[in-house]
């Protein structure tokens, strides 16, 4: 068994125009910067990305955006891109917004071999038209469909040769769900040890979700809005 | 005379108990945290993954895997847990939260909510706000009774887009604290000075009015 | 705030006749020891029980069992238990059987406000008869509900005095999907420390989920098939 | 000559592949860790929360808080994991498993599977037998050709309550390796010194016969 490979490229070499892939992170915390890197240097078109947020115009994944790589965006929140706001104005951008919970809810239901299930999250609202409702407990509710992609793309702190990550702090959000739900998954990390190295107790993703697996490089780690305390 | 975001945000922190974990919105409600009082423990919970919220770090101390909901820098209390945001919404979604607050556009005497999107404007998205609404227990409005225009906030029926039905239980304005009842808008409180006829005035539904209606104590 | 009883008595002394309680454990692997004792000195009668299994004998669930206390069972297998299967051939106890893996789902889903879902597991046999079934995917799926009970007792290795739970290798099973989904949600633990000790990044449930926590005492963990290898 | 359960359980061992992620069911399917090739890597997953399932403990050391999912004490290999059961469910359910392998009553030429209850015994449960067989990509039964009547366990049509349906890809019996396809059942290799004859005149059903059918190599 051999799932680390060099880098990013590598990781990627694979994916094809017109792909879905899902991309962790929350804003610009716990993205999986090399591999944002690798895909806008791949110049893979026509993608679509399942990512809660759309980075920033000259980070994450505004950088694709601005290459016009991507077709559609499935999102919950993409303020914070000027571009990304002409593309989506303009109509070269398709965007399907979905109530954050749901989004992190739907993956991993794809990831556990969930079609579909129920909640009450953004009934009544537009959210909620054409889909399909229903009453329980009192309450009416939404079927949700459970989603997969082509490559889950995530970025972990620690991992292991066999494919265990464990995540750090807030950056965990997108990247444990998202890391069950590719038909690929590429995780890049800031440490790569060998297998045994981990307290298996401390795992966030056993390795079985992760097909690839590489010790990324160069971290940036750019902080969207840097908020001290005032003394 | 009417309050202003640190006024509300007072006056929504009287409705903290012992215990309660909170999630707060973005703007006015985050600063409800700076009132919590002394004798309480509240946990806050961030929905990007994060139980037990502390106050934003020191100058050169942000650390970039540590945010809130908000994406801005914070730090952690003793006895704080992160998750990922499948459990994250798991809580709230699953009821756990014992109160969310958040701001709106609009907000209706049914307890229906507006909050994320205004037709011709870029839209940004709803993010968790539709979860939060349509799950939690008890969600409190911090909001400004009128627009900058002037309109009330407060009506029978919401114009912009609807972020929930029929899931506000209380709204805590520059003006009045007003519940939510199944016979709708009842007015609780006034913002010290301030006069029941002002509140009806600018309140666009029918308010109930029974008896005295006390200043809020701040 | 304060979640820490003194003891399993003081954390079920609100419990009454004829409620629903889940109980954590696989086997007699994990299982809260100190709460079942205190449930059998309590004498409580009429209980629904949902557990993956059912104890044997003279240990776990078995207890509760041999004094009558409980009415139904909602399992995934009730081997190793001879007074068990005496009460439900004589009709005393009602049994539940559900598939493993769409027990732990239904609780995880109670906890997590899902009040329904579609698995393929139980499709086309007896389990599937009288429930809902639906096409995703070419394939056929079953409705299956949410679940959740006035008491959920769990046992964890660690645990703060926030409610914060560590479980230690496989003691914890169902025991984490449990705690999210009890009206009540007690713990016992094997080290109890204040809040703060705990790494924020290895806790398996969050405080939230957690409304009483004691430090449970003189467990015996016995093993149910002690295997060992050939030397 | 039929095989014993051991040379059933190196016949599967035929079937693994480097890397794969393997759920080995009780009895004969367990044996089946014990003759995996040496140039190959397998990792063993226990639906009670293990991956990574390692050799019994030595005397004297077992782990009460480390079984499989048959309840034995076990112990784990580098590069393990633990997690809890509605996870080790969400592996099993959402494909991630590469290979099933389990024990049957009775199997038919469509895939049908019966293994968990016999009317009028005690029922002890289904376990995650139904969820492994639902969702596996990949199903091998392991089980003798005929039960101890001498009657065929492999059938057109289960007489006893399901486990499963279409969902066997497999069959690996004391006498041949069988495929279910579309048409039935295929026959693939003999066990050393069995008829085709021998085998057809056990099963229950049609078996197709394609060319000369090779000898297991064990």
């Amino acid at each position: 068994m051999n799932k680390v490979v060099k880098n990013a490229k590598e990781a990627i070499k694979d994916m094809r125009d017109g792909q879905t892939f899902m991309l962790g992170g929350f804003g610009l915390c716990g993205i999986p910067e090399n591999t944002i890197h690798a895909l806008v240097d791949s110049g893979l078109t026509n993608l679509t990305c399942i990512s809660n947020n759309a980075g920033v115009d000259d980070f994450g994944l505004g950088l694709l955006l601005k290459k016009h790589q991507i077709k559609k965006m499935i999102s919950s929140y993409v303020g914070e891109n000027k571009e990304f706001e002409r593309q989506l104005l303009s109509g070269e951008l398709e965007v399907d917004l979905i109530p954050q919970g749901t989004l992190a809810e739907r993956i991993r239901a794809g990831g556990a071999g969930i079609p579909a299930f129920y909640v009450p999250a953004g009934y009544g609202t537009e959210v909620g038209e054409g889909k399909e409702s229903r009453e329980f407990n009192g309450k009416m509710h939404l079927l949700e469909y459970g989603l997969i992609a082509d490559f889950a793309i995530v970025k972990a702190w620690k991992g292991d040769t066999m494919g265990n990550l464990i995540y750090r702090e807030t950056a965990n959000n997108f990247n444990q769900p998202m890391a069950m739900a590719g038909k690929i998954t590429i995780a890049e990390v800031e440490i790569l040890v060998p297998a045994g190295e981990l307290n298996p107790n401390e795992i966030h993703t056993p390795g079985i979700f992760v097909q690839r697996i590489f010790l990324g490089v160069d971290y940036e780690k750019r902080i969207e809005f840097e908020t001290v305390r005032e003394s | 005379m009417s309050l202003d975001k640190n006024g509300i945000a007072k006056r929504i922190a009287q409705e903290l108990k012992d215990g309660y974990y909170v999630n707060l919105g973005i703007g006015i409600p985050t600063l409800v945290a700076n009132y919590v009082p002394n004798n309480i423990e509240v946990i806050l919970q961030s929905e990007n993954g994060l139980l037990g919220i502390g106050p934003f770090p020191e100058k050169g101390k942000a650390d970039p895997d540590l945010i809130n909901a908000g994406k801005q820098t914070v730090t952690t209390i003793p006895g704080s847990a992160f998750f990922d945001s499948s459990l994250s919404f798991a809580m709230i979604r699953g009821g756990h939260i014992d109160l969310t607050v958040l701001g709106a556009f609009e907000v209706t005497d049914k307890g229906d909510i507006s909050s994320w999107k205004i037709p011709g404007k870029m839209v940004k998205g709803m993010g968790g706000a539709m979860d939060l609404v349509a799950a939690a227990k008890n969600i409190i409005v911090a909001t400004t009774h009128t627009d900058r225009h002037g309109k009330p906030k407060l009506k029978t029926k919401c114009d912009l887009p609807l972020t929930g039905i029929k899931c506000v239980k209380k709204i805590v304005s520059d003006l009045a604290v007003l519940d939510v009842t199944d016979k709708g808008f009842k007015l609780i409180e006034r913002a010290p000075g301030v006069s029941v006829e002002e509140i009806l005035e600018k309140t666009g539904a029918p308010v109930i009015v029974e008896g005295d209606i006390p200043e809020m104590k701040l």
